[in-house]
């Protein structure tokens, strides 16, 4: 298993490489510059110009790259001019924020939406399956902005039972409670067609695991048909809903930029947009690279998890 | 024209497509209608709410009649989502298809670029896209499609690789097609269902990540505006005049979820297994519906099936499996059920645990009763304790019945510990137990591998071990030997006439091969369409077979030290058993059939054992 | 039977789970009232850098004027020059000697004393290029002091800047944030870092920043003059104006500037208090007279004609602005034009002079911005004005930008681009608008913001002339001379002034507005 | 001449590289091994799962690149540049027969595919050919416009015999031909399949794991092991008097009406592990025979009797 896990960390090394290549080559692709968006209304074309040769982008993009991922293969990605800070310390502050939320918000998905699916598929066509479907449903056919939108509106300006955005109350927050009562609403707008996602690819995963012949073997057992259901079939579904678990995490993560907008939740999603519109190359270089690394990560936590689950996997 | 047959049975998606049409009908017209000006500003009008004159659903900022940005902003919607699914489609299916058809080094280059795009978060990837060639609808067009590809490709080229281990693709080869030829149409035809599956389930995705960008300011320029980019310009009012952002937000909301619908009645529609029903769960036992009267207990064997008859309702067809069967096996009894497929020996095995996947089955007549206990009107707790602990089964493919994911050894504790108070640890002792009973090699080390570890023979004995975990009475083996090599067959086969002889089993077995009945079974049955065409003591009926199915079935068999020759071959096919003719099933393909055997009903005759269901029988029984 | 119970309390334990929660939200406090003495304000972005020499948005300054004091500051409600740490100041008869007396016994934040040698460093940092500092640059406004040939330390408290030549708004730029005094302690123990690490001589000195939460500032015990009424000031960025507004009405914040039009009728009931500024701000339509239909002056009045402002200002920007007349806001009253009267809102007559110009094409490109400093919802704006204008028989296509990507397409000229640009600026002294965008030595290839290319040798000699004047009445008939020249030439379509707003709750008291659009928070109470 | 010929073909199946070590030995799906294939010849191939069958019979239609060895069918080496010319030269009959066709095609397109690609025939000369071809098959033609699903097993394999045909081969490799169908369908098959063999002067390679079967059909029967043939003989005289032990214990296992049942074996013989295999003889550690000569040597096909070669060291 360790040499499996680090084969796969290996293997995960030109990925993060290309992406590099690909986040250096579009980003140098976007027109305006970063001189433009430090000097604002008074940029000149004449100051523009100064700027960017203090800013070392006159050099060839070829030599600009290098010179980028020289410098954050040791562990240094530069200074973001728009935040004025070093990038690393921004990320690092504004990615623990992404994580918690983006985090509270996969872990609602995939309890939820699993459980969802799997009593969906064991009440196939029964009152419980209807209202699940309806739900998930009417989850993944609104956009999670919207949704955001509207729960703010509701419980937070007319009913004011939750804060309407922020991470910890400005003052006397901070514990835990604070967190998770500013967590609820962004949480579950983001968790929304996640959830939806995973309920219905485990209802069907389910449905597709309850025709096996194993299932008719543990019938046959004698074993209980909750165990059948909860234990064998939802086991082997599992294999099926793991994946779709990884590729979720990656649009919770991505579709955090919203919520976060929404929220004003302080996550390296909306840093990055702002990054990017503000053209702070080196700040969406690090944010990217970062968040992708994460991906990566997390793509191969879930690969090992899917291994330890399926024996059948080579590892 | 099944399609769509299938397509509205489904009610849900009849209705999004009922709503979707409704809006496509709206959009299409649209230029028809009379509605004001989208673009015609009227600032002093601004925020008029619903159900104002002149403004059905009330103005914007700027005055503008939300009804008919609303059409307006529809059509571009919903122009956007199908054009970017299209292409991403297009895009995303070609890189799969190529991918997942040459393999090796090309499929690895492509899927790690994939991974790349894939890691990059889209949402970034998207305004990346649009922030380098600038706002635009076209853009966040090209933008939403991009970001999408990765998931198409990835998606088809699973399917690919699926498909290009076919043995048709190879035939296609053989047939002198180079590769360009077979991707287009060998492959293409294949996998373009779930491409236009994956299209319908990500046009509605496709909608709300266009309107996601609109919504941040890179979507349609102004004054057109699509639902996204409306969304996003009645945000500020959001408080003040909410209905500016809801009525949009619904509009997107009755679209997506009418497309999603649609889509997945498509995916359902296009699904093969849909038709026969292979997406309903089956239930814990057998749906029993008895029309007629459930027969007495006639006090025959342990286990006694009589007159069973068990139906599969798929659609309008009803597909008679098992017709009138009854059987009986005392204790240290085997007897063999012979036939070949589709002729309802394994519905009738799996009829009498209430087994068979139900829907669709349906068990329409008859009685099995264990010990006198009519199994078919038991509760299902009380079946369930039966299962296992006085009726096991053994199954044919032992890599598909045991659980891929549990260890063997959990598996077998699992089946003690359903029917016993044991603690892990005795069950786990007993679980060592069966191993050895079944002599496999190595026994604790066996405990804890998982299926997949072990050869065939090895896996068809722990089927064997948790059969006998808790000393049935009867076992039901359903070609326990079919996939397995001779030489591990004829282990398996010892092993379960031992078991039998030392533990007084019933057992039930059930084969195609007249070499195994022979060697194995004290009585068999021999099945044709659902029924009992002959049965008797083995040795009985195989030197003397009474009916002609029976007779030129073991002629054609060929049998080891006959040299090379002509086989006796039986002319025809069996009858499906949806449209059973009247009569004998066989008649069609009797040489000594007559009139008589093509009308009415033929009872079985004979003398127990011996009976046969023939008018015109070979031998007299 | 056993399945269908399981099922069932699954279903009853999701529905316990959800009531639970239900109830948790209900009991749990509700949005806790911000606390007493503690303001807490909505800003509209997470600032740049909180060192003065480095930012250029008023969202960073609003934060900064309650951190540092400059020589000189503007006289609370005018845009007059007021001493701030320099007690009086005398300047030189030919205008380019400025000698500041500086207050005695003020400290710095971090305890080191505020003297001439600071306000050296400080000029020195930003405009010498091999000061030992200038690295913690870049200084985008440092160009204010660019008149600045030599800042001479006279004695601890005396400091002499030595100009090039007369320059009249120089007062009026030490007194704008890029003028503030930064601790030279500070600077030298944080280098780059320092706009993290704010060291001024306020009334409130910096407590925390947490990204894109928080900028906490809490009341300076040490201040020279009188304390602040306050115990902490904490901004929080909500760039979302909707999400800002839901805050305010929620509870969240004690105050928010920038309020959204739309959003205003909210806050008109018990409970809020709006207040309004009118400021030196001028939004306006930059016209390409170089080609295209705009070059033809009749055309470009046509347009001034055309565009209906009052109901612009009125119902777009829900009176938050009043229309402009010409190139100078009313907010600069000794400069203004009163005779001036605003285009009025006449459809028949840009019509005709359309038709008298009898142009061939009446296509116009026209540059939306999607956000961006000053520009008031520019793109419901600038689609009202697409409407406007069509109306009369224009045929306008917008293309929006994002705000960066904006300024790179406008700045450099708009020639073979486009022949309409938003566009809008606060400035401190009525020189620099049209010094910086109106002059022919402003056209974009010479180094200015001209970017429609109007060119009038009067407003130029005009322009040059007020600029060296050090006599404030003569520069005023200069400016009102100008002002008259450019409406009737109409290179721009003047349409709004901008009246700043803010929100806040009756919890707050002793607030008001400057017309510099800064926020001084010293005197602000909060019960 | 004989009709098909190789010499020395092997497969091995490369394995992942650890990533720490040297790179492991492949698995040897099919060792070494020469054979000759007299023209008009059926030659059985006989082994139980895993023996490398299946493995050698794509290797001889060009469906998988051999590791070794050269293939001669009709005196001419093959040339792997042009799958067309396999085609013409050799066809294969697949085992699942619902799998080789694909199902999105009419059986007229499926049909048609050889003759238009391998033979370029006009629309008129494919009708043509194709109405000869079904009629020798037994099958109808108005099943041309159908889709396989609409098949049943027998059906669908006539179908494939019939497409094999249509490439007008000298040689047909027959890869379990009748093992997925029921035993009344299974004679029909073959006995259309001698028919057939006659009528257009094929030569055969049959494939089965069932003994019975391709002793029926067989000239000559090779029986394979674990990759490797282990005996040689006309098909009267292998399983009536095999000389490898493992030609006996199939023989033996093979359940006969009439005869009793007993474990021919030992029971708790495994078989070698392809990732790991023994060195000497491979069956050796299911034999009842083994010395260990045997363990350490592999024993080399020699003739025994009169026209029969087995691989064993101790030969019955």
């Amino acid at each position: 298993m360790g040499s499996y896990i680090l084969k796969r960390l290996i293997s995960a090394v030109p990925v993060l490489f290309g992406i590099t290549v690909i986040v250096f080559l579009i980003m140098s692709m976007i027109p305006g510059d970063p001189a433009t968006a430090i000097l604002g209304s008074y940029a000149t074309p004449e100051n523009v110009e100064k700027l960017n040769r203090d800013l070392g982008l006159d050099k060839p993009l070829v030599q600009r790259y290098f010179i980028w991922l020289e410098n954050m293969l040791t562990g240094d990605f530069g200074r973001s001019f728009s935040l004025n800070r070093p990038v690393l310390d921004e990320i690092l502050e504004r990615f623990s924020a992404t994580l918690v939320l983006a985090g509270t918000s996969f872990v609602l998905c995939a309890i939820l939406g699993i459980l969802a699916g799997a009593i969906s598929a064991a009440r196939q066509y029964g009152l419980a399956d209807k209202l699940i479907t309806l739900v998930v449903l009417i989850g993944i056919s609104i956009p999670s902005f919207f949704l955001g939108m509207m729960m703010i509106l509701i419980f937070a300006v007319k009913l004011k039972w939750l804060p309407v955005s922020g991470m910890y109350a400005i003052y006397g927050g901070g514990d835990l409670p604070d967190l998770i009562n500013h967590l609820i609403m962004p949480a579950s707008a983001l968790a929304a067609v996640a959830t939806g996602v995973v309920a219905r690819m485990s209802r069907s995963a389910m449905l597709e695991v309850l025709r096996q012949d194993y299932i008719r073997t543990a019938r046959a057992k004698g074993v209980r048909e909750r165990r059948v259901l909860m234990g064998h079939a939802l086991r082997a579904a599992m294999v099926s809903i793991i994946p779709v678990l990884g590729i979720q995490a990656g649009f919770v993560l991505s579709g955090a930029v919203y919520i976060e907008m929404v929220f004003q939740w302080p996550g390296v999603g909306r840093m990055l947009v702002d990054a990017i519109l503000k053209r702070d190359l080196l700040l969406v270089q690090g944010g990217v690279v970062f968040v992708a690394a994460c991906y990566v990560l997390f793509n191969i936590a879930v690969d090992v998890a899917q291994s330890l689950l399926d024996p059948r996997i080579k590892t | 024209m099944t399609f769509l047959r299938l397509l509205f049975r489904n009610r849900l998606a009849g209705l999004g497509a009922v709503i979707l049409g409704i809006i496509i009908i709206l959009v299409t017209i649209t230029p028809l209608l009379p509605l004001p000006d989208p673009n015609a500003t009227a600032t002093a009008n601004r925020f008029l709410r619903p159900f104002s004159e002149g403004h059905l659903l009330g103005t914007d900022h700027l005055g503008r009649d939300i009804l008919a940005r609303l059409l307006y902003g529809t059509r571009i919607s919903l122009a956007i989502g199908l054009v970017s699914a299209f292409f991403a489609a297009l895009f995303g299916s070609a890189i799969g298809i190529i991918a997942g058809y040459f393999g090796g080094r090309i499929d690895n280059v492509i899927m790690r670029l994939i991974d790349m795009l894939m890691a990059f978060p889209y949402i970034l990837l998207a305004l990346a896209i649009v922030a380098a060639l600038g706002p635009g609808l076209m853009n966040a067009l090209i933008a939403v499609a991009a970001v999408n590809v990765p998931f198409f490709a990835r998606n088809i080229r699973g399917i690919t690789v699926s498909l290009a281990g076919r043995e048709f693709i190879d035939a296609a080869r053989l047939a002198g097609l180079g590769h360009t030829r077979i991707i287009l149409s060998e492959l293409l035809p294949n996998v373009l269902p779930v491409i236009v599956i994956g299209i319908s389930t990500t046009v509605g995705w496709m909608i709300l990540e266009t309107a996601g960008l609109s919504f941040l300011g890179l979507g349609s320029q102004p004054p057109n505006a699509d639902l996204g980019s409306m969304l996003g310009e009645a945000r500020a009012a959001l408080i003040t005049a909410p209905h500016t952002s809801i009525i949009p937000g619904i509009m997107i909301f009755l679209i997506v979820m009418s497309i999603n619908l649609l889509g997945d009645g498509v995916r359902d529609a296009l699904d093969p297994r849909l038709k026969s029903g292979a997406l309903t769960r089956p239930r814990a036992t057998t749906r029993v519906d008895r029309k007629g009267p459930v027969p007495q207990a006639d006090q025959k064997g342990l286990l006694n099936i009589q007159s069973l008859e068990t139906q599969f309702h798929v659609g309008p067809r009803i597909y008679r499996a098992v017709n009138e069967v009854s059987l009986h096996v005392s204790a240290g009894e085997c007897l063999g059920i012979i036939g070949e497929s589709g002729s309802g020996k394994s519905v009738t095995a799996l009829s009498v645990m209430g087994l068979v996947a139900s829907p669709p089955g349906v068990i329409t007549g008859g009685a099995v009763r264990y010990d006198g206990e009519d199994l078919l009107d038991a509760s299902y707790e009380r079946l369930r304790q039966k299962r296992g602990n006085n009726v096991a089964y053994i199954f044919q493919d032992p890599l598909a019945t045991l659980h891929p994911l549990y260890k063997i050894g959990d598996q077998l504790v699992e089946a003690i510990q359903s029917h016993n108070n044991t603690s892990t640890k005795e069950a786990r002792t007993k679980a060592l137990e069966l191993l050895k009973s079944v002599r496999i090699p190595n026994a604790p080390e066996r405990l804890d591998n998982y299926p997949h570890e072990m050869s065939g023979g090895m896996r068809q004995r722990v089927g064997i071990a948790m059969a006998l975990a808790n000393d049935p009475e009867v076992i039901i083996a359903d070609e326990p030997t079919t996939a397995l090599d001779v030489t591990v067959q004829a282990q398996i086969l010892t092993l379960l006439d031992d078991l039998r002889r030392e533990r007084g089993l019933a057992i039930i077995f059930i084969t195609h091969d007249f070499g195994v009945v022979a060697q194995l079974c004290d009585r068999v049955a021999v099945m044709y369409a659902g029924r009992i065409v002959e049965e008797g003591q083995t040795k009985a009926v195989l030197d003397a077979p009474a009916h002609p199915y029976t007779k030129r079935l073991i002629a054609c068999v060929p049998e080891l030290g006959g040299g090379r020759r002509e086989l006796a071959a039986i002319p025809g096919l069996p009858p499906v058993v949806d449209r059973l003719p009247e009569g004998c099933a066989f008649a069609a393909r009797c040489d000594k059939a007559q009139d008589a055997c093509h009308r009415g009903y033929i009872p079985l005759n004979g003398h127990a054992p011996r009976a046969v269901r023939c008018l015109f029988p070979e031998e007299v029984v | 039977m056993d399945l269908i119970n399981w099922t069932r309390r699954g279903l009853i334990a999701t529905a316990a789970a959800s009531l639970l929660t239900g109830t948790f939200m209900t009991t749990a406090p509700a949005i806790a009232q911000t606390p007493e003495g503690v303001l807490i304000v909505g800003q509209i972005a997470e600032p740049k850098s909180l060192d003065p020499a480095a930012v250029t948005a008023v969202n960073d300054f609003r934060i900064l004027v309650n951190l540092y004091e400059g020589l000189v500051k503007y006289a609370p409600g005018t845009l007059e020059v007021a001493p701030g740490l320099a007690e009086s100041w005398e300047i030189s008869e030919d205008g380019t000697e400025y000698t500041f007396h500086l207050r005695e016994g003020v400290t710095f934040h971090d305890g080191t004393p505020f003297n001439a040698e600071a306000v050296k460093f400080n000029f020195d940092r930003m405009l010498d290029e091999n000061h030992p500092y200038h690295n913690t640059g870049p200084f985008p406004l440092a160009f204010f002091f660019s008149a600045i040939e030599e800042t001479v330390v006279v004695d601890d408290l005396t400091v002499t800047f030595k100009l090039n030549g007369p320059y009249a708004p120089f007062l009026s730029n030490l007194a704008y944030p890029t003028g503030l005094i930064i601790s030279p302690a500070a600077v030298a123990q944080y280098g780059a870092d320092v706009g993290r690490h704010p060291t001024g001589t306020g009334p409130f000195k910096f407590a925390e920043w947490r990204s894109n939460e928080a900028v906490v500032i809490e009341k300076n015990p040490d201040y020279w003059g009188d304390p602040a009424d306050t115990e902490a000031v904490v901004f929080r960025p909500i760039t979302d104006a909707n999400t800002r507004v839901a805050e305010m009405l929620a509870g969240g914040i004690d105050m928010m500037v920038e309020v959204p039009p739309t959003a205003l009728s909210q806050f008109q009931g018990e409970g809020f208090n709006i207040v309004e500024q009118a400021g030196p701000h001028l939004w306006f339509l930059i016209l390409n007279a170089k080609e295209g239909p705009f070059a033809d002056v009749r055309v470009r009045q046509a347009a001034n004609y055309a565009i209906n402002k009052e109901a612009l200002v009125n119902n777009v920007l829900e009176g938050t602005a009043d229309v402009a007349a010409g190139p100078t806001p009313p907010a600069f009253a000794w400069a203004y034009n009163d005779d001036l009267s605003p285009y009025p809102y006449d459809p028949e007559k840009a019509k005709a002079l359309l038709a008298e110009a009898g142009v061939e094409s009446t296509e116009i490109t026209f540059y939306v911005t999607e956000g961006g400093s000053g520009m008031l919802d520019p793109i419901p704006m600038g689609t009202a004005i697409q409407a406007d204008l069509n109306a009369v028989g224009f045929d306008v296509k917008i293309e929006t930008y994002e705000w960066n990507t904006f300024l790179g397409e406008v700045n450099p000229g708009l020639e073979g681009k486009a022949d309409m640009a938003e566009m809008a600026w606060m400035t401190n002294d009525p020189d620099t608008l049209p010094f910086l965008a109106l002059r022919t030595e402003a056209w974009p290839d010479k180094g200015g913001f001209n970017s429609g290319y109007y060119s009038n040798p009067e407003v130029d000699a005009l322009l040059e002339k007020a600029r060296v004047s050090t006599d404030q009445e003569e520069r005023a008939a200069l400016y009102k001379e100008m002002q008259a020249i450019v409406q009737e030439d109409a290179p721009w379509v003047f349409v709004a002034n901008w009246k700043q707003n803010a929100v806040t709750t009756d919890r707050v008291g002793n607030f008001s507005l400057e017309p510099s659009f800064l926020l001084q928070l010293q005197n602000v109470t909060k019960e | 001449m004989p009709a098909l010929k190789f010499t020395n073909l092997s497969k091995t199946f490369p394995r992942a590289k650890p990533l720490f070590g040297k790179a492991r030995a492949g698995v040897r799906a099919v060792r070494p091994m020469s054979l000759t294939v007299e023209t008009g010849e059926t030659l059985g191939i006989v082994g139980e799962s895993g023996c490398g069958k299946s493995t050698l019979a794509r290797m001889l239609v060009g469906l998988l690149e051999p590791s070794s060895g050269q293939i001669e069918i009709a005196g001419k080496a093959l040339d792997t540049a042009d799958p067309a010319a396999f085609g013409r030269l050799i066809q294969y009959v697949f085992q699942d027969p619902i799998s080789s066709l694909n199902p999105r095609k009419t059986i007229r397109q499926i049909m048609e595919t050889p003759l238009k690609q391998l033979h370029g025939m006009d629309r008129a000369e494919r009708s043509a050919r194709i109405g000869k071809i079904f009629a020798s098959v037994n099958l109808r033609k108005e099943f041309l416009d159908r889709y396989p699903h609409e098949f049943s097993g027998g059906q669908a394999q006539r179908i494939g015999i019939a497409r094999a045909l249509a490439a007008h081969p000298k040689i047909m490799v027959l890869d379990e031909p009748v093992s997925a169908l029921d035993v009344s369908i299974q004679a029909q098959v073959l006995n259309l399949l001698a028919d057939l063999k006659s009528k257009f002067d094929l030569t055969y390679l049959f494939i089965s794991h069932d003994l019975a079967v391709v002793e029926a059909v067989s000239n000559r029967v090779i029986v394979l092991y674990f990759g490797a043939v282990v005996e040689i003989g006309k098909a009267e005289d292998i399983f009536n008097s095999p000389k490898h032990p493992y030609t006996q214990l199939l023989a033996d296992s093979a359940p006969v009406v009439g005869r009793p049942l007993k474990a021919p074996e030992q029971k708790d013989s495994e078989l070698p592990d392809p990732l790991n295999p023994p060195k000497g003889c491979a069956f050796a550690g299911r034999c009842i025979y083994a010395s260990d000569l045997c363990r350490s040597t592999e024993p080399e096909l020699r003739v025994m009797g009169e026209n029969q070669l087995a691989a064993c060291h101790h030969p019955i």
